[in-house]
């Protein structure tokens, strides 16, 4: 990020989905002109309908058309943008995107490239991390030049050990090694992932902790380095390293480990020179240790929870950081509880699959404290090439008991027709005794995965046979009888329609 | 690509037609020239009534909802409602009343209700605006007022009867 | 209410729209099953749809369905509802109705009904409320037994004045008058208008306050007389008696105003042994002095104000309150700025004429610290029986320029098709110099009126116009060449489609 | 009032089919006896294809998807696929391999994607739900499961190779 004050006149959105649609909110509610930027995918998606301006980049993947610099700067200049927000994910942890947008004049929303090479390679960051006083996983800090010598290395920290693209993130690339005789063609697999994945075979490894939990800490920094942390968010609720519900506060935090963890990632943050909002992950094993993970040098997706929490609005609050104005904040206690759940279009009951499609029919859940952060609208379709992640709920309560029954209420008022969803899924999270209990740790979702997928409400499935017959019915007879369909409401006249109809032609 | 195309397009409430040329250079892609100034549009209808237009650049979100020769138009907070027609259209018209606010206009109640109270008796002159009659629906009263300066030529309206949805409260010419 | 601690195991709503949705939200939350009530108008309303029972109280007119209390008791019975909650308007303020709830064993969530009484008749309210030192508008406490007397008044007091129906609210049965000259007429028209609309035709006068800020004290009490205030809410916007818009803090309250103020309204609610939610709405003139103008004992159309700014769930305290549990709050400041709009079906334009009629599409607004309490869905026909109300937006955000723009913000990203809507209406309040400016009284919105539905931004009219004109050419095009419609997507596969097809038939 | 009319329905992924039987007592109020068991069932079907169902005074919000002779039921939280067939149409498949999983089933590619993996070959015994194909598609690997236990006769997708939406995979018999 450029130093000093820059105005921000109008921001470049380099992003799609929900989290463009979240970012053009932030900038219109302080009143400044947005740009969204388009694939041949995303013509007429939400947050293309919804920005001031809209530039296509080019065709549906994302090499071509989100994560090319050239195209995302030409639009920047030809629309006038004099800012670029990257959201999550694309371009928000490239450094050679910050430096290629320093170099244009342009203000990049986040940390400046410096604090992402520091934080980028995970070997690298392990190192930094180490140096600053941040306790890590055991593991190696460098690639191995044989397989040999890694496997010599994971003998001496001892298996299961987990192997891990040093370019990757997502959980990409990740490979757990149960005993000595798999080392060999895990270590080959993984380089070959990482390779495909990110461009680079490089992988180190890391101690395995056994069902640890994954909690992370919010920080966030002006240019003047006050840096200050704004409480956890516990995310071990994840398939496949992939998060799906997350909370603020961990059911496992005591107060002073909250201290402890916050103090560490500001600790963390000032090492590499951060400025504006980052996440820094840790794992916490049993006897409640934590180790530094890796930093997250981008707003997280699950960063709503933080905002119920604290009564922030962490983007535009990123956005008057990179303006140059000091942090308007400071590090506060959780204020009650908030949950987010991310819904994905896909089909838990066949193993995740993707499920794009014309989405025909949509009711999103509302009423107190519950938001929906949406990147779609009826009548929307879904395309194959992108996440299929298509919003996330989030709600607020006091406590968490009550936040679990709010998100249970509002799961249930989710109403998506069209495409499947893992609505159904994610209630069953909620309601799981393990969930409930507040003591999960990421082995939860693949140990309880047959138990969130076959619990089945055998009076509801005889209610659906009932609507199946009458809709049978009422086919047949109107059918027979060709009228209109029968119905509690009368379709009225003309919409809009005018109060004083004129005899016009 | 095909040639441009003309249509006469009127807003209602406003005095004059306005031409709008449009060219089609490929799916989805127009030039739209209005009052001499050409536009590059690139316009997606979406399935359930809406266009997302982007103009030079510019993205707008247009609902529409057609009814009859007209279609209305919701963008930002702006509702138009618009008349559309082609040039041939308009010259076929042109042997007939319509197409402007004149002649004998038949207002109707908009909704059931009860007619409360009726403003005005045949024969009074009218001004635009001024109200005609009151129809009570939804607990609430409701002044139904003239949509032009005219005559009253006739009442169907009475008071304390119930009306239905378009029943023909009375005429102004 | 009957003192003591009452378990309350299943409510039914006696009420109808988003505020019978909103209680059933509240319920579930709270993990309490819902009964609905509806009348012929409402088989197929989303409180029905939402409830876990749902049972018919007659035709549309509400003396028949929603005013009556036989059906209303006998569908308590039939579901074995224990409690009912009777939300706001209908029998929300009627003690006979809770004397009959008491006698039939069934738990009233509001205030008892000896408390309705006290604060009931407007008259008897202003004799109850000087007894207890609290300020009154100069005026009567009888009714008068004669126009002459009452007219005699009227100049004692001094025009102008203002007439009231002693057992009215909402704005209904009120009419000022101006001089002398017209007293006569004005009474008997304010006599009648009483009559039919209350069953009363007791009409009482109080001096003319000019422009006067109708400002509102939320109180809470629990079974043991703990009464505490929750703040204000500024409800100076009003057209006809009905407020439009509602926000919290009031701009025009400096903390010892707030004080004052919360002071006299918890003595106001004690002084009538007050319990659960109520509201004691205030008058505050030029100078900033008070006066009381009546209590609303029940839960408020714009409670959710409170609710942002409190953290508050208003309605599960209020069952709370009823299951005789104590207060578990107290009075504190007013955190951050929240804003609530009503949003009707009816068309500004037309003298906010009520436009019933389908709703042909649907998008809410959302995202951070917005919130939609609605009471349709996207195919709902809004019926032509009942208060045009569809939806209550509400928002927070830590100032009022700041919860300003968002509301601007959220009122752009509500499309409504089919019916008229005062959206934008709505917008045009939030954007006019004396709302932002904060100072605006209860003459506000009819000083405004012609500058709220006149401003015309002509860059988006020559945009329709280009909009209607695709549309027409595309239109001829598909006619011409008999084609599907042109679209950036194409309409998917079957939706919810299977994964894996057999070759079933 | 009419008569009673039979329906067979059958749940996907079910055994046994069921048979429902509907007598309409005035518009949109029927009894459903279903297992020998009656239900006063109010049913308001609404435009969008969803019912709105009082059960016996419990309310039920459903929501319908009709694929074919299917159709998808959504309440609460389940999701059912179901089988609606009159006693006639049911008389009339009797004759024909339909309605069970038995037979031939194609296996096809749910999106267009990439098979990255085909885990049997021709000849292969499998179990219901065993993996068959993996196809990669949104930047994931989809593993596509056996539909029933049988026999793999034929392998259609070749590693490496893209696959349209639909594409025939590989057949169990």
């Amino acid at each position: 990020m450029a130093q000093g004050t820059s105005p921000i006149r109008k921001v470049l959105i380099a992003n799609r989905g929900e989290i463009a649609v979240r970012i053009i909110r932030s900038c219109r509610d302080l009143g400044i002109p947005t740009v969204a930027i388009y694939s041949d995918a995303d013509r007429v998606a939400l947050h293309v309908r919804m920005a001031d301006e809209a530039f296509r980049v080019g065709p549906p993947p994302s090499r071509e058309s989100y994560l090319s610099f050239e195209r995302i700067l030409d639009a920047a200049k030809a629309s006038g943008a004099d800012a670029i927000h990257p959201g999550y994910g694309f371009l928000s942890e490239n450094a050679a995107f910050v430096r290629a947008c320093e170099a244009a004049g342009i203000v990049f929303i986040g940390p400046p490239a410096s604090a992402m090479d520091a934080m980028g390679e995970k070997t690298r960051a392990r190192a930094n991390m180490e140096k600053a006083g941040v306790p890590v996983v055991p593991g190696s800090n460098a690639p191995f030049p044989s397989v040999g010598e890694a496997r010599a290395y994971a003998e001496k920290i001892g298996f299961p050990v987990m192997l891990k693209a040093a370019g990757g993130g997502g959980g990409k690339g990740m490979r757990r090694v149960e005993r000595l005789a798999d080392f060999d063609s895990a270590w080959r697999a993984a380089q070959s992932e990482a390779l495909n994945a990110f461009g680079n075979d490089a992988v180190y490894l890391e101690k395995y902790l056994d069902e640890p939990h994954h909690v992370e800490i919010q920080v966030f920094a002006d240019q003047a380095g006050n840096t200050v942390h704004l409480n956890e968010r516990e995310c071990s609720a994840q398939r496949r390293h992939q998060k799906v519900v997350e909370e603020t506060p961990s059911p496992i935090l005591t107060p002073e480990m909250r201290a402890a963890m916050g103090e560490v990632a500001v600790r963390a943050a000032k090492a590499v020179g951060y400025v504006g909002a980052g996440t820094v992950e840790f794992l916490v094993d049993k006897h409640r240790n934590f180790y530094f993970l890796e930093m997250n040098t981008r707003l997280q997706v699950e960063h709503p929870v933080t905002e119920w929490v604290t009564g922030l609005d962490l983007v535009a609050s990123q956005i008057r950081v990179a303006r140059g104005e000091p942090l308007g904040f400071r590090t506060e206690p959780p204020r009650g509880h908030s949950i987010e759940v991310r819904v994905y279009a896909e089909d838990p009951a066949q193993n995740f699959m993707p499920s794009p499609g014309r989405i025909t029919y949509l009711r999103v859940p509302s009423g107190p404290n519950v938001r929906d952060d949406s990147g779609v609208y009826p009548g929307y379709t879904v395309p194959t090439v992108y996440d299929p992640m298509i919003s996330k709920v989030s709600v607020w309560a006091p406590s968490r008991p009550e936040a679990i029954a709010r998100m249970r209420r509002a799961l249930s008022e989710y109403v998506v027709k069209g495409i499947t969803t893992n609505i159904r899924y994610l209630h069953a999270i909620l309601a799981h005794p393990d969930f409930v209990g507040g003591n999960y740790d990421t082995g939860f979702l693949p140990r309880a995965h047959s138990a969130l997928l076959g619990r089945h409400d055998h009076a509801l499935g005889e209610v659906a046979l009932l609507a199946a017959v009458v809709d049978a019915y009422q086919r047949d007879a109107r059918r027979r009888r060709s009228l209109t369909p029968v119905s509690g409401q009368r379709a009225g006249p003309s919409p809009w329609r005018l109060r004083t109809r004129g005899s016009r032609r | 690509m095909n040639g441009s195309k003309r249509y006469v397009t009127r807003v209602r409430g406003a005095r004059e037609s306005v031409p709008v040329d449009i060219a089609e250079q490929d799916e989805g892609n127009y030039v739209l020239t209005v009052r001499g100034r050409p536009h590059t549009v690139d316009a997606r209808v979406l399935d359930h009534g809406a266009v997302s237009l982007l103009v030079d650049g510019r993205s707008y979100d247009v609902e529409l909802d057609e009814s009859g020769d007209e279609v209305q138009v919701l963008v930002g907070f702006e509702l138009l409602t618009v008349d559309v027609a082609d040039e041939r259209a308009v010259s076929l018209r042109a042997g007939t009343a319509g197409f402007s606010v004149s002649g004998k206009v038949v207002v109707t109640a908009p909704m059931p209700g009860k007619v409360v109270r009726v403003l005005v008796a045949p024969g009074a002159q009218v001004t635009e605006g001024q109200g005609l009659v009151v129809v009570e629906a939804m607990k609430m009263e409701n002044e139904l007022k003239s949509p032009k300066a005219g005559t009253v030529i006739a009442v169907f309206a009475k008071e304390g009867s119930a009306v239905e949805a378009n029943a023909k409260l009375l005429t102004v010419e």
